[in-house]
């Protein structure tokens, strides 16, 4: 099993999602983010006060996979969550080592899906 | 050289069209300084009604508050990134159109007609020149000129703000400003003029007679009509409809209609124009239409969507009051529940049906709710009128005639005309601006939000 | 048939209260608008004070932005998932019950009293039938009737709305809203016509002469006893007192609060019924006793708690407004500050002491609050009412009377009697609503929270 | 003792601050409360005029709501953490100046001169004796008298409230309470009474004539200079210029700006003390100076920094309408416009080069916006003064003059006599509370900040 | 040493923290995500137009520890938030290679607790 | 590679950012978490009811990085981060199998930089 955590700029969000719904990977985790990546921010001006702005908006996803679900899920996120530009983000793969339903007490590959 | 080129390119119309309006509001200024100097003025003294004036000054201060009620309404509703792409195109108005009020708005639209065809105001009254402490006797005998100029310029602010809900989350704040402006003095100060103005051809001040209490056809129509072409010509979002979030802050969407609803009593029992009895019963009428409409609106959603709703509610209640408003001050409280129930249930079925199935993005529905909201009014105007509400009805609605039918039609042909011309100069407007300017964000930037492209802001830090 | 079949069971009943009240109204409304045709109303000539009007107006006007005020008093006390609720059920009110009052409530509370025991208002007035411009000499002699009557249904309006806090975070909504339309009707209009009516038995027009400036027994004390009563029967929220998270948004707290405040200047100093002498006293009144009674509050929590907290502060404002409100027009400033002390001292111990002790779980304080401060306000009205500020007062307070005692009595009893009564009515209210609708939502729909159960809506959106 | 003793140590002087000031008062109560007995006050008649007395009360309420407004102006401009810490210090200055003025500060700021001077008011009116609905013809004699006091009022709250814009984000609130009541007793009062008083040695009653209408110099450079002395007694926060976030919430600052901009219609045209022509003067004036500061700076930051700017429209429009106070009801709408061009440039560079160049750390531009923008305002008053438009105006100012450069100088003199003293005299008090109580939080309380260490609050919950 | 993710409901923080407690697991880190999963959320309605309301509010728990505290804080958490209801939500255990403890610089077991 | 999480105190935040560029490690993803450790918060006082206030306010950094960039990133966030307080926060060294870069489809120690 893998935990995959992408991080994705928000307008991609709905785009991505649906696209892992069509590849039957229904359940994710989404949260809000600030990156710093190679992407320059706009410098943001309040009262002629310039803020470096490095800190940008981005979305985060975590989905735990079956190891066969990897493959899909990375090229879900990728063809939708491309737009070309600078900040686009990452994919990172990580080992699960387990995985419970809290409902059910059910583990394993089970449990994830 | 060096100032202008370091206005990036797309700017420069925009600082140049500033740089204009700005140069010949100067030269009226220059005169005004003039002939304000000691001696020139009219004497001090006046005949104004303390009670009058006190009411028509707290109501020009209530109207001035919708528009920021306004954008606390419609911000309330855009996604984060653009929450202060809203609310800066409301304050830029408010300033914006209050300066042009004061330079040449108010003599275009109230001054005394040129050409006596009740087409256009002239420049006789340009930086306010000779519009002082002396009460006009035309429009407000009881009441110091500058305090109904200043009441009127609330609704010349006002006015343009509304359209924004058709162009949020896209438009380019430079194409904003000069569009703005532009139809402030070109759609607007015409069409008050035509129904307020002395001499207007519609109005009751020497014209067909069409009844406008507080502004059906000269704010309502005008801007609903105005936004429809707005969405029309800006076309959709990005993603819309399906892939656009819900309002990012609904509270504050409650707080601008709260705030909205506060200042209706001022634009609605404020154009009485005094503190009277016509101004009590256009109070009790415009409370009452709001408070139908919100509970109608309501009541539609509990049955179609199951449950009743927050944004129902509030969007019914300002579908009240616009439609009440041209007829305030005309209408029996029984009347302002009967235009309530039709005001929630038009735009309701405005934004339920047709907006949809016609599938053009108007971003807040400033068409759905102003645009049909105010034809409604209008038109429910000429069936509840009465004269013995107010002796200024000459004839009595449908309901109440002898000849309502003819009230009526003068109403239909007032809401047929100024919602055709205000949607075709709009229309006209954009068009030449987008030729100019560019009235469309980039899709990157759309991408990314206003608030950051046009701004350089965000709304709410994240982490701090 | 298809048309009740879409509404979902637990819902039929309250459309039917309202397609009910509605059909009443419809009756009445017929009735008014035959005779409000032509020629039959009164003249519109009316020897209404212009001063007096404008300031009863924007008084109305004030009063009504206090609804949304407490709409975010309240909305920001509780949790992020009720936020939209409370906005709801406050925006409901102001909807449901300015038709209400249009409808019966007005004639109900202040119509010809019928029966001659002053119990209860006639039908007279239905659809606000006579009720136009001209004067009520005997409620306000200087302002147009219909600017009374508005005035008077802000009151009405709020008062259920302060309720709320009792039963915050778990009412279903369709309960909420025939709970409070038969609130209305059976408890604030009668009370209101025993205190203001003319005739009502036990006030100043023919009664006993209990002194209530602008509603503590009226409003407050009978919105508190009656939150008393709802927090009673709706028992705990789940989790209560140690799983529910702290205020979800404090600032929107203060901005409602703020907004309360403003707006009291309207419901006190508006009660002068005019721009009077006796309205710049209760508007001074009122002011000193909110901001004594914030300050007292402060220096509590600073002493017995180590800090003075922000949520103090407006809660003791509320508390010194609230007290203040039967007592601002016969008191002088002295009195103000030491009514301010007793109504931080008196709801801030009710809050630490009595509500834990006790056990109920009046979610945001209205019994505390509202009930305890009103409480003491009328007494405090016995203690300080002073004839040389308002002649109307016959008897004057036991600190400045010679007969103060007597007056003191009189207080006393209409505190009891309005306490007792709406307690009471308010308990067989809710028990008759709980046993035909049930007043509760589902342990789950509590859980996932009103916004989204009742509304289908959620106020912020996380990710967008 | 065991009281005094759970009283923690550094909140002592505050405790104890308080309970002196209560004392004093309360000596004063007592006596008031004996002498204002029946019989013993003025007759309740009075030759006040509704509708001035209507227009003075809601500019009363309107002015109240501009300290909440300032709260949301500043405090969306703050780091989250100390969000509540700038709420409670707004609120705390209207509950506790509230109270001041009413035991003492009209008194001294209003009362019969002592010494014959102009330097100060005597103890006539201390409890507010005597200052009931009788109007006071020095002052305004078409309002009760406790109209006029009311008002004042709400001038006596703002004012500290501006300084807080300076210190805020590291101020200790014990020392921030002592430091308000002190300042407001020792350098509002005084300067009001030179000023305003009759007989000030400043002003137009009996004084060289210095014409400040609404505040110039009273409110705004009194409140500027002393914002410098505390930017500068205090030092810089931790981690300024580069470590601070950016504003937190610049909706609510944006609300803010609104409810101080609609607060600010009572705040001059009020101050022409009548529903007049003059006041209608001010009310034009007024706005149209905050509008085109808004623009302008707007404009400014467009051309400077690429993009026009939320904060820098909503901070354009303060410093207009800060820099049209003294000068609301003496000059044309020509005089308005130019002052507001002024008010938007001189404090754009202040903030954007004098602030980064000295160094100081004015956390929201208290100084630049209200100093700069009164010191601009008050001078622009001496130039654009204007007999014809108020005949109270003795010398026409430098543009409209004869001997236009008296008053000019006469202006200048104002100016530098008002900021120097109250930059000296805050110098002096903000030292001695810091070696009695310590000005600032400890390191620690300000990493973590304001509302968690100086009110155990937080203003959003972040998971609940 | 391991690092354990779960996601719960948002209203069983509180008993679930609770419970930790007891089982003298003090040091948690708390976050707000956004959840897709079987569970359908309630359709929202904005003026007539109906999202779907699939991303629903759940609370995201962060639990660093030794080997033998695994299985106390999965007990700890599957009982307090289960409510048997779909959505109850999910645990993941990951690897943990290192824990440093800033404070102090210490490392490894000791600094976990 | 590794892929490190830190909790940090938030007004810490701005000095490791800068640290973290200092010492060439620009890529970090930013968020708001709540902590429950060691450290007791200050109990809150709501209209005299008193809130335990055990969650406070926490930053959470999470880094990837090639192993050669571990202990910079360690050092930079442990110089920067330490008040020498009880709740300084704790950093968190996890196992990363994989990272691919959206933009450009690389994977790998070429994407992670
Ligand atoms: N090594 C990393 N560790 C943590 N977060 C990263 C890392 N690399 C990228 N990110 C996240 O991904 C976002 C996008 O990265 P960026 O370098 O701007 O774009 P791109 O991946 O297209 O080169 C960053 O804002 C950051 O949140
Ligand atoms: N494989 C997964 N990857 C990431 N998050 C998951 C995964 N499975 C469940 N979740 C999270 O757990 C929440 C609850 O899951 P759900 O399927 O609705 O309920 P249940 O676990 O009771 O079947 C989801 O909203 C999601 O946030
Ligand atoms: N074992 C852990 N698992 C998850 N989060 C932890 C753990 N230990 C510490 N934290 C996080 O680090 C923060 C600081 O820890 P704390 O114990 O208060 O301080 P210190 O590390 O200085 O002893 C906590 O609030 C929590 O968010």
């Amino acid at each position: 099993m893998k935990y995959i955590i992408a991080i994705i700029q928000p307008d991609r969000l709905g785009d991505v999602l649906e696209e892992l719904q069509k590849r039957e990977i229904h359940l994710v985790t989404v949260s809000n983010v600030m990156g710093r990546g190679r992407q320059k921010g706009i410098a943001e001006v309040y009262r002629s006060h310039t803020e470096a702005g490095s800190l940008l908006r981005k979305v985060k996803l975590e989905i735990a996979v079956n190891a066969e679900f990897v493959q899909p899920t990375v090229e879900a996120i990728t063809s939708r969550a491309r737009t070309g530009r600078i900040g686009d983000g990452k994919i990172f793969v990580l080992d699960l080592d387990r995985c419970i339903r809290i409902r059910t007490g059910e583990e394993g590959n089970d449990a994830i899906g | 050289m060096s100032v202008m080129s370091r206005i990036s390119g797309t700017y420069r119309p925009a600082v140049l069209a500033m740089i204009l309006v700005l140069c010949l509001g100067g030269v009226s200024l220059a005169r005004d300084a003039i002939t304000s100097g000691p001696g020139s003025q009219e004497p001090a003294a006046t005949q104004a009604d303390t009670g009058d004036t006190a009411w028509v000054l707290i109501s020009a201060a209530l109207v001035m508050l919708m528009t920021p009620g306004l954008a606390f309404f419609y911000g309330g509703l855009v996604r984060r990134k653009n929450m202060l792409s809203v609310l800066m195109q409301c304050f830029m108005i408010l300033c914006l159109i209050s300066l042009q009020w004061v330079l040449c708005g108010y003599s275009l639209a109230f001054g005394p007609d040129v050409g006596g065809r009740g087409i256009i105001g002239g420049l006789d009254w340009l930086g306010l020149r000779g519009v002082g402490a002396q009460p006009n006797a035309t429009y407000a005998g009881t009441v110091p000129h500058s305090a109904f100029m200043v009441f009127q310029m609330m609704f010349a602010v006002i006015t343009p703000a509304l359209i924004i809900g058709a162009f949020a989350e896209r438009m380019r704040f430079s194409a904003f400003c000069v569009f703005s402006l532009l139809w402030a003095t070109l759609v607007y100060d015409p069409l008050a003029h035509w129904v307020w103005g002395q001499g207007g051809f519609m109005g009751l001040l020497g014209g067909w007679g069409a009844l406008d209490f507080a502004g059906g056809t000269v704010v309502h129509i005008n801007a609903g009509a105005s936004a429809l072409a707005a969405a029309l010509v800006l076309r959709k979002r990005q993603g819309y409809p399906n892939m656009i979030s819900p309002p990012h802050n609904l509270p504050l969407a409650v707080l601008g209609a709260a705030m909205l609803w506060f200042g209706w009593f001022g634009f609605n029992a404020g154009s009485a124009l005094g503190a009277s009895g016509l101004a009590s019963g256009a109070f009790v009428a415009t409370h009452i239409a709001g408070a139908t409409a919100g509970l109608v609106w309501a009541a539609m959603d509990w049955f179609f969507h199951k449950r009743p709703t927050t944004l129902g509610v509030i969007t019914g209640a300002v579908a009240g009051l616009v439609a009440v408003t041209p007829a305030a001050g005309f209408v029996t409280p029984i009347g302002a529940v009967l235009i309530g129930i039709g005001a929630a249930a038009f735009p309701w079925l405005a934004v339920t049906f047709l907006k949809p199935r016609m599938g053009y993005d108007d971003s807040l529905d400033a068409f759905g709710v102003h645009g049909i909201g105010g034809i409604w009014g209008a038109i429910a105007t000429g069936l509840f009128a009465c004269a013995s509400v107010n002796p200024a009805v000459n004839r009595n609605g449908l309901f109440y005639g002898p000849d309502g039918a003819a009230q009526l039609l003068t109403q239909l042909k007032a809401v047929g005309i100024s919602a055709a011309f205000s949607f075709v100069a709009c229309l006209i407007l954009l068009k030449v601006v987008d030729a100019v300017i560019g009235l469309r964000v980039s899709e990157h930037e759309e991408r990314v939000g206003l608030d950051l492209t046009q701004h350089k802001e965000v709304a709410y830090t994240i982490i701090d």
